[in-house]
């Protein structure tokens, strides 16, 4: 099936065994999963090994790319043909999923290198590693696949590696109890994901990107296409943790700290918007269902940030957060182009800063005895600056601090919002400001006020092996987002995949980025942290959460987000559960069952026909031949 | 006359096959495979005349040329379960089943 | 005219001949009914205009493959009569109702078809010296690797008989005179057992083996047994000193709690702790043979 | 006239060479029976049958590559040397190659198979270290036959290459090493059944000469509609050729001894029966039915229909009560014989033809392979008295030998047509080619099938998995070069015919097109 874009055919380069990319690893989670207990000694230097690996493949990729023109940065390479002309695999290589496949191979690589330390005393830090590649494979897979069976591939792989990952304490039930949470929770999206794709099958006849372009999809109807977003979208919400499939994320912090940081904050949840972006083609022709992308982008951005105000546990207000900026990442996926690479550009950015405050929050976990409970903190900035500082850099970012990488990538969002529709602009605004109040929180709970410490706490620096992916992580936490998105930079490097916006979508440009939206959110960001400083960073924290109002009562219970699920899903669920298992035993079962006994009874039965004797098998053969003859006779008419 | 032997020839053919499934006796079954192939032969010789071609008579030999190693190879594998059972009894051979 | 004759004649004496085989009791009675149908066939060959194929029907079929029958027939022992009560449930009824059936399917097939008078052979065989040089002329050049193909199926069958029939000696054949050494000077005084009884000694404190190698329980002699338990001169192979060993416990369980009177072991439960003993999967060639005896000597009477 | 004088027949001695150096070389090897010294005997046979089979397939490969395909038959009429016979020899001479690595194996055959099972002079002969080495002639006998077979040209070649296939087979099922009462019993029960078949065959083959008056499939196909008034015989004869053919192949109602075969015959020759003699069978089939019998196929077909449909059921269904880990392969080996069967009721025109040939083709690459590979496992599953046979003896191979019982997973998935396994491409062929052919409810009952032989392969993937291992569990026996070959070799190919099959397919979509000569 020759694909209507246009192929680059590939003439060799690097671009020729960019499958290495996934094949690394891969590789590396089969042998540490498969060696055994050999690998324990050298098994996670491996794991960090073919992580680097990947990475290095993927900057080669990139700087071959950024040589070509820009229109011819687009790779498709087949990997194999599975059956012709339906299902083939193979590698997209574009602007797109080479940004994706850096920041997962980049931030994957220092969160392995941060986990060598973090995991030291860990029995199992040999399959922690093998999940962790198999994880960084199938993330890869997810990005770099050029149709959608190889993206619900990766979809499901890393479900998969998450699952394994949050439940990797399996001795704690709260841990296993959150990995099924995460893994129920997402087969409610991967379903959705999966009718939308049949439907793009049996829409369209293709599952390739390459096939599927703007004037391919123009030619479905628009309830069509809406259906096909409206279930692309679901499946986002399982994987990005977007209202209503949010409640498995913040359980998911029962996983290690790394795996917090790698998959929880700055990869996989993110692989909704990269679902999003990359269907861009439906959802720019279905309106309604770009609409609805804003609304939950908006919606969630709320709830997170209303969350992350109320948690103690430091992990948990993290996630909150996460949630919110994914939230913001979503409302700027569903404003078209204009919107794609500010959402992009804060993922990237954001991937930073908040796999730097997982590592930090991680480190400070480690040094505080894995006290997650920051009323336990306090005053932990003396004792431990490499991470306080990092962190303080990454908060700065998270609530946009003027210059700082958060800044230009979420002012983008806000602004290209606001000029889409005020009231979408003036909800991310006031989200901005509950960021800045929640994050300051945070921050003054943890490193500033007085010690509220356990007694046997003896906090301490964390190894090298773990402050320098913090360093690192916080410099691009500084500068990456002036980098992307001053000239454009990044919008344009992005063009060639999901093309670019309508001047007329394209929010005024302002010097240095100075807008009246930029402005009232400065405002209340400032205004947010103040408060915090006056509330935790003055006063006197309590070392037990007091009673709360309503509102906070709220927000610490998820927004009731469980309580929600419950009596929407679970109940309901519930009955017709039992209605079904009513069903399913007297009628359904009964059928299976039946048929089941039917033909187990037929074989035993017919098994006795066998009965050793030859001459009742020349009978059989005897009786065969004379209905042979005789059916043929009767067909023959005779 | 085409006709009267064919139907000696299939009712030769039928009492081989009733021979195969009554007699217990290995060898007595294996005559009666043979007896099949006879009444086979029978046939083709009848129809070489009726078609005026050797073809038929000259099948009728290979066949006895087949028939001959096979009735070498089938009375050795004979002998050996006899050997081993001290029965030529087809039905003693029974371990393998259901 | 003639060959209206000949073929009732012969029709007649093949079938009643063909079904002398399937019913005759003793299998020699069987081999020279097959070699009346082959040399009945054999004349009918010669009438359809096959003098070649008579011949060979003759020489090789009658003359050498019915030889090899009787042969093996000899060599499985001619007194073998084979038992004409059936074993098989139903298997006598429906094979009839199948032969029946088949035979008049084809019966009536073949006999519906309307000829047109034979050709004969005329046209065949003329323009060529008679019957066998245009046979011959057939073999060498159209079937010619046909003809090259069946001395493959020679060749096996000759390599076949000498694999399954043919033993190699592993020593040297006994003269008379070692036997004789043997026979005074060896550890063995009594004649060795007969052909059949499946056992490599004949000592009574050595329990008999089945054709599948597994210990007889029913040849265990308990008296025996016992004493050589009590006195600690157990058999030195492990398996064999376990299943005494398990016998006899199952008698001292039996005899412990007698059921009216003290019940000699029977055959049957014999029987039934063979089958307890056994793996259930492995087959039972022993109890497999005793159930055929039963109708044979049956018949015997 | 004279009749002295006969004029020399022609054979393309090139276009037969694969199958000529077979013969000869099992005729050196009975020689190297008589002349050559006993412990010098496996040592010349070994190479001298791995050398015939693989130079057997190199110049089956040059006579496709350099010559083309024939498209007149060979050897005055009697062997067609075409397009799918040169495929179907490639898949015989490599399958046999395999499965003779696998007969290499010491411990498969019986020391001296004239001893009296359990006796002294059985001891002696194994204490002597006495192989019976006939089995190699034997062997290459056997696979001659089996390349005549499906490129026989007229019917009584194929009858005579139906017994030289035959013959060595049933000779070579009763020398087990081990269990020799279930390998002769094997060998009887074979021998028995398939000449009864044969003669079923023969009348059949006799019934159309009469009808066609030549035995040359052409002739018979070009007869078909010409002769009038004699339809019965064609029709009788028919069905009992089908009879003959079907029985080769193990399909339902002909199965039973398919089973009870397999179970008893050394685990090497089952190997070879189970890919070879189908490959070879199913070459036949579709020669005499598309060949010579293609005009009439609106007459066989709703017949070949009840019988596909009877043999995937019974296959699928017996197999789940099976507890005999060989016994069951049998089984499955019944049901892809439906499988196979649904193909051959996809044949008609040219171009369904080619279709379904094809597919058939890589089915039979596929499963052949798949089959051996897990014979091969079997062989080396061991319990005291041979190989463990008994599937309860199978409970927790994955954790005794992970490597292996992964493996044999892999070939079971194979035959239950799971994706990335060669078996999907197999399944997935054949049905294709049979719902092109309007054979929608055929291909709908072969689903199901595959679905209750999904759940008995499935069966014994969990008891090797998932349950405790028996405490006196079966012990792996240090597979030898040639076992561990195999299993390597059936595993790889297995996975490249599920990945990557595009080159295979391609290569029988080429042979199909060929077509048969017609």
């Amino acid at each position: 099936m020759q694909s209507p874009a246009e192929i680059v055919s590939h003439a060799g380069g690097v671009t020729g065994v960019s499958w290495l990319m996934i094949a690394l690893p891969l590789f590396g989670a089969a042998v540490l999963l498969l060696g055994g207990r050999r690998t324990n000694a050298w098994g996670h230097f491996f794991g960090v090994a073919m992580s680097l690996g990947a990475f290095a493949v993927a900057v080669v990729t990139f700087v071959e790319l950024l040589g070509l023109q820009p229109e011819q940065r687009r790779r498709d390479i087949g990997l194999f043909e599975f059956i012709p002309g339906m299902v083939d695999l193979g590698m997209l290589i574009d602007p797109l999923s080479i940004s994706f496949a850096l920041l997962i191979t980049g931030v994957g690589s220092l969160i392995h290198i941060y986990s060598v330390g973090y995991m030291s005393h860990d029995r199992d830090r040999r399959r922690f590693f093998a999940y962790l590649n198999l994880f960084v494979a199938a993330m890869l897979l997810l990005v770099l696949s050029d149709n959608y069976i190889g993206l619900f591939i990766g979809w499901e792989g890393v479900g998969l590696a998450s699952y394994l990952l949050i439940g990797f304490w399996q001795h704690k039930p709260s841990a296993a109890t959150a990995a099924q949470k995460a893994f129920i929770v997402n087969r409610v999206g991967d379903f959705g994901l999966l009718i939308g794709i049949f439907t793009i099958w049996t829409t369209f006849g293709s599952l390739a990107f390459a096939d599927l372009t703007h004037e391919v999809a123009g030619q479905a109807s628009e309830g069509t296409l809406t259906a096909i977003g409206l279930l692309l979208l679901l499946g986002a919400c399982g994987k990005s943790a977007q209202l209503p499939l949010q409640s498995w994320l913040l359980d998911a912090m029962e996983g290690p700290t790394p795996v917090s940081a790698l998959i929880h904050a700055a990869t996989m949840v993110t692989a909704g918007v990269y679902l999003v972006v990359r269907s861009g083609a439906f959802f720019e022709a279905a309106p309604t269902a770009q609409l609805v992308v804003t609304i939950v982008g908006v919606a969630t951005l709320l709830a997170g940030a209303i969350i992350g105000c109320a948690k103690d546990d430091i992990k948990k207000g993290l996630a909150g957060s996460t949630m919110s900026q994914i939230g913001y990442m979503m409302l700027g996926a569903g404003l078209g182009p204009a919107g794609y690479a500010f959402a992009i550009g804060h993922l990237i950015t954001h991937g930073f800063f908040k796999a730097n405050m997982f590592l930090g929050a991680g480190s400070v976990m480690h040094a505080m005895n894995d006290e997650v409970d920051m009323r336990r903190y306090g005053a932990l900035f003396p004792v431990m600056k490499i991470t306080a500082v990092t962190f303080i850099v990454g908060y700065l970012a998270i609530i946009g601090f003027p210059l700082l990488s958060g800044y230009y990538t979420k002012e983008g969002i806000i602004e290209t919002a606001m000029h889409h529709n005020q009231i979408l602009g003036w909800l991310a605004v006031l989200g901005a400001g509950l960021t800045g109040f929640y994050m300051s929180r945070m921050v003054f709970m943890t490193f500033f006020g007085k010690k509220r410490w356990a007694d046997d706490a003896h906090p301490h620096e964390s190894p090298a092996v773990m402050t320098w992916p913090l360093i690192i992580l916080a410099i691009g936490s500084i500068g990456l987002g002036a980098f992307l998105v001053l000239g454009n930079r990044f919008m344009n490097f992005l063009s060639p995949a999901v093309g670019l916006p309508q001047p007329a979508d394209m929010p005024e440009p302002h010097v240095f980025g100075v807008g009246t939206a930029a402005l009232a959110t400065l405002a209340l960001v400032a205004a947010g942290a103040a408060f915090a400083w006056f509330r935790y960073g003055a006063a006197e924290v309590p070392a037990v959460a007091p009673r709360a109002s309503f509102l906070t009562t709220f927000a610490r219970r998820d927004l009731y987000g469980d309580a929600l699920n419950e009596a929407l899903l679970m109940r309901p669920g519930q009955w017709l559960t039992r209605i079904a298992v009513f069903f399913d035993n007297r009628g359904v079962d009964g059928l299976v069952n039946g048929l089941a006994a039917g033909i187990g009874g037929t074989s035993g039965r017919l098994r006795r026909v066998q009965t050793g004797f030859v001459r009742s098998y020349a009978l059989s053969i005897l009786f065969g031949a004379a209905a042979v003859v005789g059916a043929l006779l009767y067909v023959g008419n005779i | 006359m085409t006709t009267h032997y064919l139907v000696l020839s299939a009712l030769l053919f039928a009492i081989g096959g009733v021979g195969v499934l009554l007699r217990r006796n290995a060898i007595v079954v294996f005559m009666c495979v043979e007896l099949m192939l006879n009444a086979c032969n029978l046939a083709f010789v009848t129809f070489a005349r009726q078609h005026g071609n050797l073809d038929g008579q000259l099948i009728a030999f290979f066949v006895m040329v087949v028939a001959a190693a096979e009735v070498v190879i089938g009375l050795a594998i004979i002998v050996m379960i006899f050997r081993t059972r001290r029965s030529a009894s087809v039905d003693n051979a029974n371990l393998l089943k259901y | 005219m003639g060959e209206t004759i000949t073929f009732w004649v012969l029709a007649v004496v093949s079938v009643a001949a063909a079904l002398g085989l399937v019913f005759s009791r003793k299998a020699v009675y069987s081999a020279l009914m097959l070699g009346v149908v082959m040399l009945s066939l054999a004349v009918l060959y010669a009438v359809q205009d096959a003098p070649f194929l008579a011949a060979v029907q003759i020489i090789v079929y009658t003359g050498a493959v019915m030889m090899l029958f009787l042969f093996v027939l000899m060599l499985v022992g001619v007194d073998s009569a084979d038992s004409l009560v059936e074993t098989i449930r139903g298997q006598r009824f429906w094979a009839i109702v199948a032969g029946l059936g088949f035979g008049l399917l084809l019966a009536l097939a073949v006999g519906n078809v309307a000829f047109s008078p034979a050709a004969g052979m005329g046209r065949a065989v003329s323009g060529r010296d008679g019957n066998v040089p245009a046979l011959a002329e057939e073999i060498f050049t159209r079937h010619v690797f046909a003809f090259e193909v069946t001395s493959a199926l020679l060749i096996t069958a000759a390599l076949g008989a000498m694999v399954l029939a043919h033993r190699e000696r592993v020593r040297p054949k006994a003269t008379q005179r070692d036997l004789a050494r043997t026979r005074f000077a060896g550890p063995q005084p009594s004649p060795l057992p007969g052909p059949g009884t499946y056992a490599l000694h004949n000592a009574i404190d050595m329990p008999a083996l089945l054709p599948d190698g597994t210990v007889a329980v029913t040849s265990i002699n308990r008296v025996l047994a016992r004493h050589e338990m009590e006195e600690g001169y157990a058999p030195t192979d492990p398996e064999k000193a376990a299943l005494i060993k398990q016998v006899l416990e199952k008698d001292a369980a039996r005899d412990a709690a007698p059921v009216e009177g003290d019940k000699p072991i029977q055959v049957k439960d014999a029987l039934q702790d063979e089958g307890e003993l056994r793996d259930e999967g492995e087959p039972q060639a022993g109890t497999t043979s005793r159930k055929e005896n039963a109708p044979q000597e049956e018949d015997g009477k | 006239m004279n009749g002295g004088t006969i004029e020399a027949p022609t054979i393309e001695y090139a276009l037969l060479a694969p199958m000529l150096l077979i013969f000869g070389a099992a005729v050196v090897g009975v020689l190297v029976e008589a002349f050559a010294p006993r412990y010098l005997r496996k040592s010349i046979h070994v190479p001298l049958t791995l050398l015939a089979l693989a130079g057997g397939f190199l110049l089956t490969i040059l006579q496709a590559v350099r010559e083309g395909v024939p498209t007149t038959p060979a050897a005055m009429g009697a062997v067609a040397v075409d397009g799918p016979a040169l495929f179907i020899w490639g898949i015989i001479l490599v399958l046999a190659f395999v499965s003779t690595l696998l007969i290499n194996d010491d411990e498969q055959f019986v020391a001296q198979a004239a001893a009296v099972p359990g006796s002294s002079d059985e001891e002696a002969a194994v204490r002597h270290g006495y192989a019976q080495t006939e089995v190699y002639p034997l062997l290459l006998f056997s696979v001659g036959g089996m390349l005549l077979f499906p490129a026989a040209n007229d019917l009584l070649v194929m009858f005579v290459a139906l017994e030289v296939m035959s013959l060595p087979l049933y000779l070579l099922c009763g020398l087990a090493r081990r269990r020799r009462l279930l390998s002769q019993e094997a060998s009887v029960k074979y021998f028995l059944l398939g000449s009864f078949s044969s003669a079923f065959f023969l009348y059949g083959m006799a019934l159309v000469y009469g009808y066609a008056g030549s035995i040359d499939l052409r002739a018979i196909s070009s007869a078909l509609g010409t002769v009038a008034g004699q339809d019965i015989l064609l029709y009788v004869g028919v069905a009992l050729l089908g009879v003959g053919l079907l029985f080769k192949i193990g399909a339902a109602p002909f199965q039973a001894w398919k089973p009870d075969v397999y179970q008893g015959a050394p685990t090497a020759i089952t190997a070879l029966m189970a890919s070879t003699v189908l490959v070879a069978a199913f070459g036949a089939v579709l020669r005499v039915f598309w060949v010579a019998l293609g005009n009439l196929d609106w007459d066989w077909r709703p017949v070949m229909w009840g019988v596909a449909i009877l043999t995937m059921v019974v296959g699928a269904i017996v197999a789940i009560t099976q507890t005999e880990i060989k016994r069951m392969l049998a089984y499955s080996s019944i049901a892809h014989a439906g499988f196979l069967l649904t193909g051959v009721i996809a044949t008609g025109g040219p171009e369904q033809n080619q279709e379904a040939l094809s597919a058939i083709l890589f089915y039979l690459v596929a499963y052949g392979f798949a089959t051996v590979g897990g014979f091969a496992v079997v062989t080396m599953v061991r319990d005291a008295g041979g190989e463990a046979g008994h599937l309860s003896r199978w409970a927790g191979l994955g954790k005794r030998a992970p490597l292996l019982a992964g493996i044999f997973a892999f070939f079971l998935l194979a035959f239950a047509g799971i994706p990335l396994t060669s078996g999907f491409f197999g399944k997935y062929a054949v049905f294709s080619a049979a719902v092109a052919a309007d054979a929608l409810p055929l291909v709908v009952v072969g689903v199901v099938a595959s679905a209750i032989a999904a759940f008995f392969y499935v069966r014994v993937i969990v008891l090797m998995f998932f349950s405790e291992p028996a405490a006196d569990g079966p012990s792996i026996a240090m597979p030898t070069v040639g076992t561990s070959a195999v299993v390597a070799l059936a595993a790889a190919a297995t996975v490249v015919l599920g990945v990557f099959p595009e080159p295979v397919l391609n290569l029988a979509d080429q042979a199909a097109s060929a077509l048969f000569i017609r």
